[in-house]
This record gives structure tokens, C-alpha cells and sequence, in this order.
């Protein structure tokens, strides 16, 4: 089982999977029959090969099925109220990831590029604090749960 | 009945994912977190970390959130996703 | 001839084409050998069907060769002294264009997103302020130049 | 000489792209576009407008700038693109 869930409203996709994703696909799908969006903007997050001075060699992704879905839900309509956007999908891997490898993607269209700027880190900022996942890394020191990030709050907290 | 969930760092801890419990004198998440932090020495000491964070249904909330039965509450780690 | 030029610096790339480009190329070309950066933030602009209520049918770009590239490497340069990025690349198409094609590219990795958001935007308003392209639009009403929008000018300013 | 080049809109009502001029008693920019205002009645109303950029070897310069022989000199109107 590859895909763990596939949550889909008008113009909004969620998915929180196992499998790795394609960026052009993605893209595609986003501006396919699209012509009224002209900017589009994505985020990838990758698995970095180090972490506050540790070498990482893995991390792996405990999220909680159910809530995650109802969570990036939320936060996409929130972003929805507040800009002009078109089309969002939000992609998040679960399991375990290696160096190099893609965590999570957001893809959003919109008609002027501000909308999709700000509603795309929007939706980054508080998938970072609110959508429920874990990251367990594997470095030179064991395996340690990650700890939150005050910053990460911060961010979340100045919208 | 109440089911509740434990994720990440605090489902190692407990070692425990899930388990079922009495909703009887639960009124709030409060309650059921005294409730589990009496069952022994590591479960209080888990629950005596205030970063704790908790959900009802799927939605977070303070720990004032009433609870009833055939509820599903969880208790989880600040999340580190993204 | 598609590729008008290309600038390449220290991570930075700029290319002037006629060409269409592709999103996933100029992303793994961005993510290649570059495990150091987590964040990978991507805009694209494509011709629209409509502007200011009429019926788009193509875009003709024109641009001041030598300057245009001068411009974007000035304001690359600004972005890496503001930001703590990593790699750049931007693409701007010129000739004909219809609608739904690629005209412009900005991308941007970062160890942390917020500088990859951030810079990437910067990008974008100063391009679209500074970079010596000019947009002759083929609709319901003829052809005509596109006015420059004040709008434009004030998003700029803000940063 | 000075190599002065037009673009887009400019470029269209002057129906010229380029041109050579000599610089003597062209001391900036604004000297320049005086000379050039001066050539006919068309001319004289496309550098009327107010909105006008220039650059002086390819980096943006306000009417002040000083220009010399050699010099590429560009006008042309706000930019549009991205």
C-alpha cells in the first residue's frame, strides 16, 4: 500500500503516502485545463544530510490517519479565505526516507502570483505545526525523535 | 468507552499505540489524562510534560475539552512534520 | 536559435530562450549533488486565456539583450546578500507565446524554507520592476503593449 | 558617438531601433533626450511622457546620469515582464 489516503474537494487534493511523487505530474495536473491561473508555485522539502551538525543518514514518518487529512483540510481552507488562489495539493510521505529523497510537497495556482506565494507558505507554515506527523532520524547520534522548533511556532504564529 | 491513541515519542514511552477505557467520571481530556497518569511511575512522568499535546475526533484541543463516550482522544508530541 | 543566452555564476544560472523549458529538469538540475539544501521553492508564470476582462490569444515578449541578463544577475545577487540561499536559477521565455505556454521560471533552494520563499519572491517583484522585457498582448481588442501596473511597483518597494 | 536603441512601444511610435549620435554637447542623459524631442513633432511628444526608463550601458540611470562617447544609451517604457 503505497498511497495511504487520497482526499480530494473542489480543487484541493491531499495525499499522504508512502510512494514518492513527481514534481512535473504534479505540476500537470495542477495547470491542466488551467488557462485562468498564471502563476504557479510549489515547495519540496527534502531529506537534508545533516541536521543541526549531525550526519543523517535516514529519517522515518509516524503520522496519525484520520486527523492528518482532517488537519491539512483545515489549514487549506483557511488559506482559501484569506487569498485568490486556484488549485491546491498537498502531499506529505510517510515512513521511511533516505537522503535526497522528497518529503512533502505544495503545489498552488493562482491568477496573481502574490495568492499563491503567500497561501503556499502559509499552508507550509502550519502543516509544520499542526498537521499531525513525527520525524524520527537516524544520525551519527542513533535514532532520536525530532524535537518542534519554537521558530517553526513563531512562523506559524505571525500570519 | 473511549478510545485513545498515542503517537511518536510518547507511544515508545508508554509502549502503547491504543487502549480503551471507561468514560465513567471522565468529563474532560484533563480528567483522563490524571486518570492515565495514575496507572504508574513512567505514565506519570509522561503525562507531567506540559508540552503534551492533545485532539478529540481528529481536531486538537486545551485540556478544558469535554470528553463522552464513544469519543477518540489522543495524546501525541509537538509534531514535526514538513 | 532558442537559447538567446545563458549566464551561469557561482549556483546561480539565468537563461533568455525561446524555447519552452522544463519544470522538472531545471528542478533536478537544482536538487543535483545538493543533499545540504531541504527546501526547494519553485514559481512558475504561463500565459493566461484572459487579462483585465479580455480574451487572450498570444503574448509577444521583447526584451533588451545584455541588459536583461545584467538586471537579473543584479537582483540575484541582492536576493543571495538578503537570504541564506543556496542554488538559483531563473528562465524567461521572449518571442510568441500562447496561452498556457511557460513564460518565466524562478527557482530557489535553501537549507530552510523561509529564505527559498522569501528570495524567490524577491526575485519575481524585481523582475517584473527591473528586467528590461516588454509584453505585446494579442486579444479581443488588437494588439497592444501591456501598461505597467502600479501595483507592481508598490510590491516591490515593500521589501 | 553615442549608440542610442529604442525599445517595445517607443521603439514602434519612433519606428527606429537604434541609432548613432554624436556626443558632443551631450553632457547626461536629459541633454540627450532634449536632442532628441527636438528632431520632429513625433519625437517630441513620445519623450514628453514622463513615464519614460532609461539606462546607460544596460544598468537603469535617472536623466541626470552623465553619458560620453561610447556610451549605449537605451530608452524605452516601464518594463512588463515576468
Amino acid at each position: 500500500m503505497t498511497k495511504v489516503s487520497n482526499t480530494a474537494a473542489a480543487n484541493t487534493e491531499i495525499s499522504i503516502q508512502t510512494a514518492d511523487f513527481s514534481l512535473a505530474d504534479e505540476v500537470a495536473l495542477l495547470e491542466r485545463d488551467n488557462a485562468i491561473d498564471g502563476a504557479v508555485v510549489t515547495f519540496t522539502g527534502r531529506v537534508r544530510n545533516q541536521n543541526e551538525g549531525k550526519a543523517v543518514t535516514s529519517l522515518t514518518l509516524e503520522h496519525y490517519p484520520g486527523m492528518t487529512e482532517k488537519s491539512l483540510a483545515k489549514i487549506i481552507a483557511q488559506a482559501k479565505e484569506r487569498w485568490r488562489i486556484g488549485r491546491v495539493k498537498v502531499i506529505h510521505r510517510v515512513g521511511e526516507l533516505f537522503i535526497g529523497d522528497q518529503i512533502v510537497f505544495v503545489g498552488v495556482t493562482s491568477k496573481h502570483r502574490q495568492d499563491a506565494f503567500a497561501a503556499n507558505e502559509f499552508i507550509m507554515d502550519y502543516l509544520k505545526v499542526q498537521a499531525p506527523f513525527w520525524k524520527k532520524e537516524a544520525s551519527t547520534d542513533g535514532a532520536n525523535w525530532l524535537d518542534a522548533k519554537t521558530t517553526d511556532e513563531n512562523k506559524a504564529a505571525k500570519w | 468507552m473511549i478510545k485513545v491513541v498515542f503517537f511518536a515519542a510518547l507511544r515508545e514511552q508508554l509502549n502503547c499505540s491504543e487502549l480503551s477505557i471507561n468514560s465513567d467520571n471522565l468529563a474532560t481530556v484533563a480528567d483522563l489524562k490524571n486518570h492515565l497518569a495514575s496507572k504508574d511511575e513512567n505514565w506519570q512522568q509522561v503525562f507531567a510534560n506540559s508540552a503534551l499535546l492533545s485532539a478529540v475526533n481528529h481536531d486538537m484541543v486545551s485540556s478544558e475539552q469535554a470528553i463522552k463516550a464513544g469519543d477518540e482522544v489522543a495524546f501525541f508530541p509537538p509534531v514535526t512534520g514538513g
